[in-house]
C-alpha cells in the first residue's frame, strides 16, 4: 500500500474512532478498537497517535491518552479548573428523586439487574445507576446466573450513610406490597406487547 | 402513512379491509374512504356507510365492548348523514336536518383531525429512527474528578427511606375512567339558539350582535347563535346592517310580531 | 470589546467547555455552562454554536447538539454501525403505531388526560399511555380540575430521543389540519368539555 492510501485510510478511521471513544466508559485497546472500526490494528494504532497529537495541537479541551495500553478521552489539566468548579458545583452533593427511588429498588431487591430496575421504575434507569455508583452508594456484584446481566447491590458506605449497622436493620416493607413477582410479570408482558 | 390506505384489498371483494395496523373506527372509515378514492361530502358515502355498517354488525358481541360501542356511534352518524343525502337536495329546514348537519362536521373534523395526527406520529417514527443513531456522552467520571465530588447529602431516616421504597415498589393499577367523549350529542344545539336569538330580537326589534351574544356561556353558544341568524336570514325574518367592515354588527327584526 | 477581543474570548472559551462537556452525562444549559467556564452566557452560547459546526465542517465522529434544552456530545449518525457494534443496548424497541399517534395526541394536546386521546383516537388508550410512561416518554402532570382525570405530559426524554431542543420545535401540525378544521376542532374541544 503506498503513502496516500494509507493516509486516505486513516481519515476514512479516525471519526469512527472519534465515535467509539467518545462513548466508550473504559480505556480500549487499539485491537479492540481495530475490531470495531474494522480497520487493520497497525493503521488503528497509528491513527490513534495521530488523533491525539492533533489534539494537543490544536489546543482542544480534551485529549486521547493512552494509559496502561488502553485508549480514552480525558478532560486536559490545563482546564482542570472549570471541570473542578462543574464538579463540585451543589447539584452534586444532593441525590435526584430519581437516583433515590432507584436506589430504594435496589436496596429493597437486591442483587438486582438494571432491566429490573428499569421495569419497576418505569424509566431507563442506566444514568442514575452509573451516579450511586459513582456516589459509592452502589457496586457491582456479579452477573444473573441466566441472563447474564449485571447485578448491582448497595454498599457498606450506603449502610453508614442511611445509619445502618446493617441491611438487616433496614425497615421491613413487605407487607404493604401486592405480589411483586407477578406485577413484574404483568410489566414485562406489557412491555413485549408494544 | 402506514396505517391507512396501501394495504386495502382490490375492488372484486366487496368488503375486504386489511389494513397493517387497524386499531378503530377512525381507521376503518379513512380506509374506506381511501378506498373508494372519494371525497368524504361525496354521494358514495353512502357506500361506505354500508360496508362500515356491515363491519360494526360483524365485530357483533365477540368484541370488545368498548371498542364496539365507538363504532356504534361513527356508525350512527354515517347513518344519519346517508339519511340526509337521500332527502331532497337545498333545502335544510327541518331541525332534524340541522342535527345531521351538526354530526357531520363533528364527524369530518375529529377524521381530519385524526388523519393529522396520523401524520404526526409518521414523523415522529422517522425522527426516532434518525435518533436512534446517535448515542449521547455518558461515560463515568475520571477518577482524580470521582474523588473531588461532595458527599451525598443523606439526610434521611431509615423509615423515610423504606417509604420511598414502597411508594416506588407498590403497582400503580390503572384507574379506570368514565370517559363521555365519544359521545358527540352537541351541548348546545343550534334549534334552541335560533329560538333564543329570534325571541330577543321579536321583543327589541333591533340589536348589536353583540348584545345577542352578550349572555352566551361560551363560544360554542355564540356560534350557534350566529347560525342562527343565518337561518332566520334565510326565513326572510331579519335583516343585517353593517357601517364598515368588521364594524358593530346591527340585526333588524323585518317579521311579524308573532310566532308562524 | 472590538472584534478581535471578542474572538479572543472565544478562542479562550472553547477548550474549557470541550473540558466540562467531556464529563457531563446529561444535556447542560449555556447559562450553567457559562458560570462554569466563566464567561458571558451570550459569548458562551456563540462559542457552543460556533464549536457545534466546526465539529461538523471537520468531519468528525462525534456532534455537538443542543437537545432537551441543554447541550451534549452524541456520535454522528454516520458512524453509528461501529457504535452500535460497541455498544448492544436493545433498549430502543420501535413504538408501534398506536403508541406513535398517542405520543403526537399528548405531545400536540399536553396536558392531556386519556379520555381525551382516546376521543382524538376513537380507542381506548389505556394500555398504550402506560406503555408510553414505562418508555419514560410520558409521564403524569397532576389531575384536572374539572373532571379530576389524571393529566400527561412529554419529558425530557422525549425531547432527546426525538432530537429536540425543546418543544418548541415540534413541527406545526396546522398545515396538517385544512382550514375548516380547526374551527371544527374548536368547536369540538369545547363540545367535548361541555
Amino acid at each position: 500500500m503506498n503513502d496516500l492510501a494509507v493516509t486516505a485510510e486513516r481519515l476514512a478511521l479516525r471519526p469512527a474512532l472519534e465515535a467509539v471513544l467518545m462513548v466508550a466508559d473504559e480505556p480500549l485497546d487499539h485491537v479492540t478498537l481495530a475490531g470495531v472500526v474494522e480497520g487493520p490494528p497497525a493503521v488503528v494504532l497509528d491513527t490513534l497517535h495521530e488523533m491525539a497529537s492533533s489534539y494537543d495541537h490544536e489546543e482542544r479541551g480534551f485529549e486521547l491518552r493512552s494509559v496502561a495500553g488502553g485508549w480514552r478521552y480525558y478532560t486536559r489539566a490545563r482546564y482542570a479548573s472549570a471541570v473542578e468548579r462543574f464538579v463540585l458545583d451543589g447539584q452534586h452533593a444532593r441525590l435526584t428523586p430519581a437516583a433515590l427511588e432507584t436506589l430504594a429498588v435496589v436496596a429493597y431487591r437486591q442483587p438486582i439487574s438494571r432491566g429490573r430496575v428499569s421495569a419497576v421504575r418505569g424509566v431507563n434507569v442506566d444514568g442514575v445507576i452509573r451516579t450511586l455508583v459513582t456516589r459509592g452508594l452502589v457496586e457491582e456484584a456479579g452477573t444473573d446466573a441466566e441472563t447474564g446481566a449485571v447485578l448491582y447491590r448497595t454498599t457498606g458506605y450506603f449502610c453508614e450513610r442511611l445509619g445502618l449497622s446493617s441491611l438487616e436493620e433496614l425497615p421491613a416493607i413487605a407487607p404493604l406490597l401486592p405480589d411483586v413477582a407477578s406485577f413484574d410479570l404483568q410489566m414485562q408482558e406489557e412491555l413485549e406487547l408494544s | 402513512m402506514t396505517a391507512v390506505p396501501t394495504a386495502i384489498a382490490p375492488a372484486p371483494e366487496p368488503f375486504a379491509v386489511h389494513l397493517d395496523v387497524f386499531s378503530g373506527p377512525f381507521d376503518l372509515l379513512l380506509g374506506l374512504i381511501a378506498k373508494h378514492e372519494l371525497d368524504i361530502t361525496e354521494i358514495a358515502l353512502s357506500q361506505v356507510t354500508d360496508e362500515f355498517i356491515a363491519h360494526t354488525r360483524r365485530l357483533g358481541a365477540g368484541g370488545d365492548l368498548e371498542q364496539t360501542t365507538q363504532f356504534l356511534v361513527v356508525a350512527a352518524t354515517l347513518l344519519d348523514l346517508k339519511a340526509a343525502k337521500l332527502l331532497p337536495r337545498g333545502e335544510v329546514e327541518d331541525e332534524d336536518d340541522l342535527a345531521v348537519l351538526e354530526a357531520r362536521d363533528l364527524l369530518f373534523a375529529r377524521l381530519l383531525q385524526y388523519r393529522a395526527f396520523q401524520q404526526v406520529a409518521d414523523t415522529f417514527a422517522q425522527r426516532l429512527t434518525v435518533e436512534e443513531h446517535r448515542h449521547p456522552r455518558a461515560v463515568k467520571l475520571e477518577p482524580r474528578f470521582a474523588e473531588l465530588l461532595p458527599e451525598v447529602l443523606l439526610t434521611l431516616t431509615p423509615d423515610q427511606f423504606a417509604e420511598i421504597a414502597s411508594r416506588t415498589l407498590a403497582p400503580r393499577p390503572p384507574q379506570p375512567e368514565l370517559t363521555l367523549g365519544h359521545m358527540y350529542t352537541p351541548a348546545v344545539s343550534v334549534r334552541e339558539q335560533t329560538d333564543v336569538v329570534a325571541d330577543l330580537l321579536r321583543t327589541a326589534t333591533s340589536m348589536t350582535f353583540r348584545a345577542l351574544v352578550a349572555d352566551a356561556p361560551d363560544t360554542t353558544t355564540t356560534v350557534a347563535r350566529f347560525l342562527g341568524l343565518l337561518n332566520l336570514f334565510r326565513d326572510g325574518v331579519v335583516g343585517f346592517d353593517q357601517a364598515t367592515p368588521l364594524g358593530e354588527l346591527h340585526v333588524r327584526w323585518t317579521g311579524g310580531a308573532t310566532d308562524e
